[in-house]
Parts: C-alpha cells; structure tokens; sequence
C-alpha cells in the first residue's frame, strides 16, 4: 500500500491499543450492570471509580467532580441547558464566542429560543477574544459565561485563567469547552477558577461516545439525561464500562506524555508550517503564534483553492487532512472560525487543518511537503479567483 | 459519497484553461458560497468549436465544470443553451442532494458565456431562469 | 471458583464474542471521523450505514429512519422532549403510564415542570393498561402518547398495536420505549403504526452506551443532542463508530435466534416459575402470565422478606438477581412498577426479578430451584413481618 | 459497598428470634420503608441479661439489629438507652450515607422496648428524640 498520513487528530485519534486492551474485560467478562449491588458487578464500580479518579487527577479537580457523559457535545449541551436552566430565575443572560465548536453555539442557540439572551463575542484576528469584551459585555442578568479552552480549528488558546478569575469575582458560572485542549495542554480546574469542563475521550486516544463534564463541588445544574440514578442521581443512563474504563486509561496516558508528545509534535508542526510558508506563495497560517495554540494544530488559507479539493487531492496521495471542522464537511457554509478572525469568504473557504499526532513522524511531514505544493500549484491554475488575485496584487504593485 | 465518474472529472478535468479573445465568456457563483465558474466559448458558425472553463470550488463544481463543457462542445450554441443542470448531474452518475447547485452553476455560466456571445454578435440575450430551489447556500445543515 | 449463575439479563447483558469482534477494527485500524470525506473514513461510513440498514430490518424501517444515540435512556429524553418541545403549539398534554422506565418517568416530571400536563396511565393487576382508560385520557390538546413495549420489571407486554391504530387515528405521536422488547419478541413498526421507538444495544448483547431511536418518516421532533451536523442534522456528536457496528451486530445476531432463544429461554423462565411457586409455600409471581410477558422475566414476590436481603444472599450463593429495577437499587422506595399493580409495601418491598439469558442453563434454574427456598424460609424465620402475616392468614382460617 | 462488618452480622445474626415472656419489647419502622426491627428484652437487676430481634429489612438493618443487640448485652438499661446510632454504625465500621437511618432504627426499637420495660415495671417512660434528618426516606433519589 501506498504511503498513509493522518492529519486530521484533532477530527479523532485512534484508540490507543494499551486503551482498547484495558476496556476489552468489560465486554464480555466483567459486564455487569454497576448498579446492581451483587459482588459479581464490584469489579466494574471500581474501575468506574478509578477512571474517575484519573480525570480527576488530570483537571486537579476532585473524583466526586466528575460526571460521565457520551461525548463532548452531550458535555456542552448539558454544561450549557443546565446551568442556563437552573439559574434562569437569576438572569436570562449567556456571554459565549463566536468561535465556539457548534456543540456550543447551536446549544447556545437553542437557548436563545428559549428566552435566553446570548452574546458572541468577537475574537482578534488570531482567534482569542479580549477580557475587556467580556467586561462588558456582563450584565446583571448574566448567569454563564461559555469560552472554549482551546479552538479545535485554528488551535488558538484562549485566556481561561484570566476569564475564570473575573467570572468567580463576579460570581457568575464559567464553563469551558476543552474537548480538544484536555490531556494535550496542561490545565487547573483549581488555580484556573473553572466552574465546569467538557472532554472527551476520542480527542486523547480513547474510544468515540464517551467524555465527561467536570461540575465544582457545590456548583448545581439541572439535569439534561432524565433516567435512573446513575452518576449519583445526575446524569441517567447504564454506565458504558468499557467507555469509561477506556477514558480513564487514555487520559492517563495522553497526559502522562503530555510534555515529551508536546515538544516533538509541536516542533513537527514548526517544520510543516515553516516548510508550507516557504514552499507556497501566498499562504497564510491562521490562528496564533506557536506557543499560543495547540502544539498538534497547523491551520493555512490557499488563497484561490477551495478546501474540499484540497482535501480530495490530498486523499489521492493519502495524506488524510481537514478543511473547517470535521463535522461541517458536509456543509457548504464557510468555517464560522475562519470567518471571525476575519478572513474573507475565498480565504475561508480555501483553508486546511493538518492536526498532527502519536504516529506522525518527520517522513511524513516531510512527505507533505513535498506533495502540498504541487497540488495547490495545479488547482490555482484552473482556479479564476487565483488569476483576478494575481492581477488585483499586480494592480496593487 | 462522489460517483466514479465525478471523481475521474474532478481528477482529470477536461477543457481547463482560457480562450484568447473568446467569442463568449460567462462566469457564475460568487466566493461567498465557495464556488466560481468562468466559460470560455469559442463559436464558428453557431457551432461551439472550442470551450475552457476556469472553476474555484468544490470537487462536484469541478466535475461539473468538466462535464458540461465536454456536452456542449460540438453542439449548435441553442442545444448548448438547452442543456440543463439535470444532464450535466445525470452524466456524472448523479451529485450528493447537497451538491446539486454545483450542477446549477454549470447551467448559468454556460448560459452566461452564451449570452455574452450572442451580446457580442449583437444578437438579443436569451432569459436566464432562476434556480432558486437548490441554491439555499446558505441554509444551516447543522440541527 | 464455586457455581457463577448470572440471571440479571434485563439489567444488561454480556456482549457478544462475535459482537466485539465485529467492533474491534473501529478502535485502532478503522478509527476516521465518519464526517471526514476522505477515503480513509469510507469503511466507516459504510459501516454505520449497514449497521442502520440492520436495526431497520428488525424493526420493519427503512435506514433513514434510524438514528443511533448513547442508549435507551437518551432515545427516551429525546423522543419525548423532543416530541413535546416541537408540538407545543398544538398542544401541552402528554400521556404516559405509571410503570414506565425512570428513563421517560422522570422526562415526563421535566415536561411537568416545563409547563405540560402529564397523565399517568393506571394499569391492571397484571400491568397492562386499558386502552379504554387511554381513550378517555386523550384531549384536543395531547400531542404524545408514549406507552412501554415491555416492563423492564414484570416484563409484561402492552396493547401496542392497538394504542398504535388508535394515535394514529387521532393524529397524536405515540412513541414506545422498546429498550426491554427489541431484538426478543417480534416488532413492526409500520404494522403496528410506531411514530418513535427506542431501543438500547445492552439489552441484546450489544455494548453498553449505544442505543437508537426510530423515527417514522415525515414525524418530525426537535433536536436534543445540539451541535454537529451528525446523523443527518438530528443528533450531534462524533459518532461512535464501534458501539454502532456493535449494536448492528447485536441486533442482527439477536434477533436472528430469536425464536429458538424464546422457546428455550421460555422453557426454562417457565420451569424456574413452577418450580418457586411449588416449593416456596405463599410466593406470588408479578405480572402476566406466560405468552404475555417477555419470555426471560420471572418476578416473584416472597412476603415476609425485603429485596436486597434476598439479593445479598443470593450473591453469597453465587447467583445474580435484581429487586425493581437496577438502577433503583441504591433507592429505598419500593418499586413504582409493583405499587402501581397494587401490590402492598411489604410485596414490593420483598420482590425479586430473574431474568434469564443466552448463557442460562437448566443446569443453572434447578440449581436455583435448590437454594432459593432454603434462603427465603431462613430470612422470613428472623422477619417479624413474617410471623405477623403467618398469625393473619391463621386468624383468617 | 458495605464493610467487611456489616457482611458477617447480616449473614451471621447474633441474637435472632424471640424471647418468652419478655420483660419489655419494642417495634420501630413500618412496611412502607421497607424495614421493621422488633427487640426483646430480658432484663434482670437493671441489667439486660437477655436480647433477641427479629428485623424486617435490608443487609444493614439486619446487621444493625445484630449489633445494637450485641452492644447492650449485659449493660444496665440506662446504659443501653444512651446506646446512639453513630456507635452502632461506627460499631459495623460505617454504613453507607443512604442506609444510615437503619442505625437509628436500632436505636429507635431498643428505646421502645425499654419504655415497654418501664411502662410494665410501672416506671415513667423517657423521653425519644427524633432522627427526622436522617429519615427522608420517600425522597427521590433519581435525577
Ligand atoms: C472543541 C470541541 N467541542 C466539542 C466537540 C464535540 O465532541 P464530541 O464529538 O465528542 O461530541 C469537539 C469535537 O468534535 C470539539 O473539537
Ligand atoms: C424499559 C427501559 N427503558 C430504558 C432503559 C434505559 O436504557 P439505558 O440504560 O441504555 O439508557 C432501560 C434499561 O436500563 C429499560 O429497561
């Protein structure tokens, strides 16, 4: 078989196969309902607890924080409609971004249709919002700030802390969206001020369809799973065992590497984004400076290609990237992330995210580079918005 | 999700490039959506002889682009004019539902080429219809 | 190790052998983002579009109907929330029964609080409602009716193509949580006129965290997953691509066998019954009678005796059974299920559900049959419920 | 879920049955709670030579009867009435937060049966305190 790159980790890593190893009991032997009181299910309680415990461990949060849930999205979604709920007779106000994973934005909407006030802010033009926006943006009748960790497009991090110290001062709750900034970057619930905190496990080398929401102790929202008992009487549904066994496996491993995976994927992604800002003209790199943004993320605009043809004539060589979101390819709107850094419709609609991962080595990136450009070359040739760019920056000349 | 022959259009596109001096050029779509489509028609005695196409978009728009400049070529400008975006999407073994304006866009820029051709020769333009159906771009595809 | 006889089924089973084998690639060879368009994703596409295509055909659906969620408990919150959220303008009435799972019980009290009248369905002594009683309930403004397939307590089946003839009639949606039914007794949702279904994988040696909602085609409700254009638009969330081959495999494998499985587990369900009722001298079985309960549910109740007593020594004998429902076991109320087909607090206090399964031998019922009396008379001999009751039905005489 | 503690006294109950003509006896729970405890006492000089229960009820209110009547064995009735249910949970080494009110169901049963000691003996009964905090049982545990 011909060479295979994946670049798209920030889409899904694979399972690792320590991971899928330490789920493979809770299939067939070790099945029993944890709910169930009877010794044979005790195995499973523990090892629920003990991935609780790693979470935990993970966030500097405590294990009684932590709540299982099926994914990042059901982990936005609940962080988001319970706490606007719960708190609805406080205020009827959410501040949130405009660069937020549609988990949160169409959340986020949905609350607007239901009686809810919500503010999008702006962000800069690589990609993080102002503290003194979010100022200002407050009201009496704010009740939930929402601001992602980190951005799954363009890799930008945002200044949690700094947001998590107002909103406690201010008393009002400040949930983060860190699906893809957990076990990659470091984090603390604690020293961070956060209220409540989205992961999931597919994004860190665990299985698909399971993730968690970190609520601080004391913090109440209402429910979003109506059920049975499950999750002490918060979030209903059997428990997914293996899922969740997998979960704890994988956070512990994914940031026990954390700083080694760091410094070579990170430099890794230095050697592309250097190599692709050489090598093609008139690229741009979208997002923020290395050091600002996740160290797996390179996010670029090829002015005058649209992404899916990237995408397609990468697939021909088996490089495996993204272009937008993974979950609007479908779409044929422009990635709402490029667009509020500011870039224009061809830009945004001509970008591509390589996510770089465990199994990506200097072969490949190297491999890359020397693919990428003759594939933008051929597709600008036939492109009529890259001969009018050209004309238009003669013109300017 | 793209038949056989979409991707070999999308791979190997016929009739890429420009006509000097063309006898018509037409251009449909806008960056907004994320496709342009130029046509350039060379045409001797009513008879499309020659026909290039430049296209900024996605895979189908591509494929369209190839398609449909590979049916009209050799045709008479009026059975040009009659191709429909239903044809050119039928040639290429059918489009996504989602992709189905990129055949659309096909449609327009030929008609746009033809119009500017017949504008050329002096001859009155022929009316353009709407496709306004498929082209809801912009609709939110996300629950 | 001494004698291991699980028979706590309706709780969850194991998961098939073949079934994680089916799963197994989509963990660290097969691991795309199905929302990726690249070619690397394409076998998972396909494997979740053939995993749909086998849900429908067990169902009597077409795929399009078919949407995959974390299990039974999110197709319940969803289809009732979503059903009632979409038709409010029509109407703010809900009817459901008293024995439902908590899973629509407690969505039905969120729709309570939510501003919709909820009636709760009495049912008979056997736990069936009266379609008469549901004829009665129904107003210009019930928009929802939503009736178990089968009670996941006393496994009693319900009326369901009659409430189906009758909504449809009336226009009014009627969803059916199947999560105990599917893949074990025959189900057509065309022919039985179901507008919304769930079911759960778990419950038909699928995976835990894994489950569907059917939604007949034209029905439309609103969405509760928020985020990504996953599942055609209607349920957000990266998909989890192993648990749905997994339930693919599960509900195939099941359902395939379902017959043999009926009459063999069947055989046995009715030997375990016979056997209790003769040697343990004033036991009751709950619920219907054979032919109209799922075939693998045997609950009795012993009087004199509280539920996890039973339980726990059974546990001490090796064998795993359930009081109410699993999920209810960290509870103290008495089950809802066994109040509402008029049992007295000390009956439903002294309840015990065996449910058989797959692994279930006969072997494994006489073994039981040989343990269980010895365990009920040693625990009444200590109860004084026991001697109050024995001194009751002497007075009686 | 329960400690090594509560296993042994509730498969192995010390103090079982019933006592024949006893000096006093006392019931606490009722069958809506799902636990009933009955305790009989033998109480000569003052001191409770003899105990006996007979319980209705969970693992932990089986394994509460066993040790409360354990720990009054041989004490005067007054020490026995200072008995609380902490040093009967404390006694089995804990019990889950949601069964602590079978510990006070001990408490409660062997108060009865001692005001029954001294309403026979013509005595004046004491005063019970109520554990209304710890007795909520109807609440709903489920989100
Ligand atoms: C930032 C962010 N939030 C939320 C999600 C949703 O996570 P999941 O697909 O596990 O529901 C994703 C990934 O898809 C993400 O990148
Ligand atoms: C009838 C019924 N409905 C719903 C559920 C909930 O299913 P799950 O645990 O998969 O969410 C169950 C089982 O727990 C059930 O038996």
């Amino acid at each position: 078989m011909s060479r295979q790159v994946y670049l798209d980790y920030a889409a899904t890593t694979f399972t690792a196969p320590e991971v899928v190893s330490a789920m493979t009991p809770y299939f067939t032997e070790s099945f029993g309902n944890p709910s169930s009181i009877y010794s044979f299910s005790e195995r499973n309680r523990k090892a629920i607890d003990a991935a609780r415990q790693k979470v935990a461990d993970v966030l500097g949060a405590t294990k009684e924080e932590i709540y299982f849930t099926s994914g990042g999205t059901e982990a936005d979604n609940w962080a988001l409609k319970g706490a606007a709920w719960r708190n609805r007779s406080k205020g009827n106000h959410v501040i949130t971004t405009k660069i937020e994973h549609h988990a949160v934005l169409h959340t986020a909407q949905f609350l607007q249709e239901n009686g809810f006030d919500v503010t999008f802010l702006d962000v800069d033009a690589e990609g993080r919002i102002s503290l003194d926006d979010l100022k200002k943006a407050v009201t009496g009748k704010t009740v939930l700030v929402s601001v992602m960790f980190a951005n799954n497009e363009i890799g930008t991090l945002q200044p949690v802390a700094e947001i998590g110290a107002f909103c406690r001062e201010k008393g009002i709750l400040f949930h983060t969206d860190a699906v893809q900034a957990t076990a990659h970057v470091p984090i603390d619930v604690k020293a961070m001020n956060i209220d409540l905190l989205s992961l999931s496990a597919h994004k860190f080398y665990g299985p698909k369809g399971v993730g968690a929401l970190y609520v601080r102790k004391g913090v109440r929202i209402d429910n979003f799973m109506h059920g049975g008992g499950q999750e002490r009487g918060r979030r209903a549904t059997t428990e997914n065992v293996a899922g969740i066994v997998g979960l704890g496996a994988a956070i512990e491993l994914t940031s026990g590497r954390m700083k080694t995976a760091s410094a070579r994927i990170g430099g890794l992604r230095d050697l592309l984004v250097e190599g692709v800002m050489k090598t093609i003209p008139h690229a741009k790199l979208n997002g923020a400076p290395s050091g600002e943004r996740l160290p797996n993320n390179a996010n670029f605009s090829f002015i005058g290609i649209e992404g899916e043809t990237l995408l397609l004539d990468l697939d021909g060589a088996g490089i495996y990237g993204s272009t937008g979101s993974a979950c609007s390819s479908g779409s044929l709107d422009p990635s709402h992330v490029l667009m509020a850094i500011g870039l224009s419709h061809e830009q945004a609609h001509g970008s591509l995210r390589l996510t770089l991962g465990e199994e990506t080595t200097e072969e490949d990136i190297r491999y890359v580079l020397s693919t990428l450009p003759g594939i933008v070359k051929h597709r600008r040739e036939m492109s009529p918005l890259w001969e009018d760019y050209l004309k238009s920056i003669e013109g300017g000349r | 999700m793209y038949s056989e022959k979409v991707l070999d259009h999308f791979q190997n596109p016929r009739n890429v490039g420009e006509i000097e001096n063309p006898d018509g050029v037409g251009q449909a779509g806008n960056p907004k959506c994320g496709d342009i489509m130029k046509i350039y028609l060379r045409v001797e005695n009513d008879v499309i002889t020659d026909i290039r196409f430049k296209t900024f978009g996605c895979a189908s728009a591509i494929a369209s682009s190839s398609m449909a400049t590979e049916l009209v070529k050799g045709k008479t400008v009026e059975e040009a004019w009659n191709l429909t975006n239903k044809a050119v999407a039928e040639a290429l073994d059918g489009l996504p539902p989602v992709k189905m304006h990129c055949s659309v866009l096909a449609e327009e820029a030929i008609h746009a080429a033809i119009n500017n051709y017949r504008r050329n020769r002096g001859l009155p333009v022929w009316e353009e219809e709407s496709h306004d159906e498929l082209v809801d771009h912009h609709a939110h595809h996300h629950g």
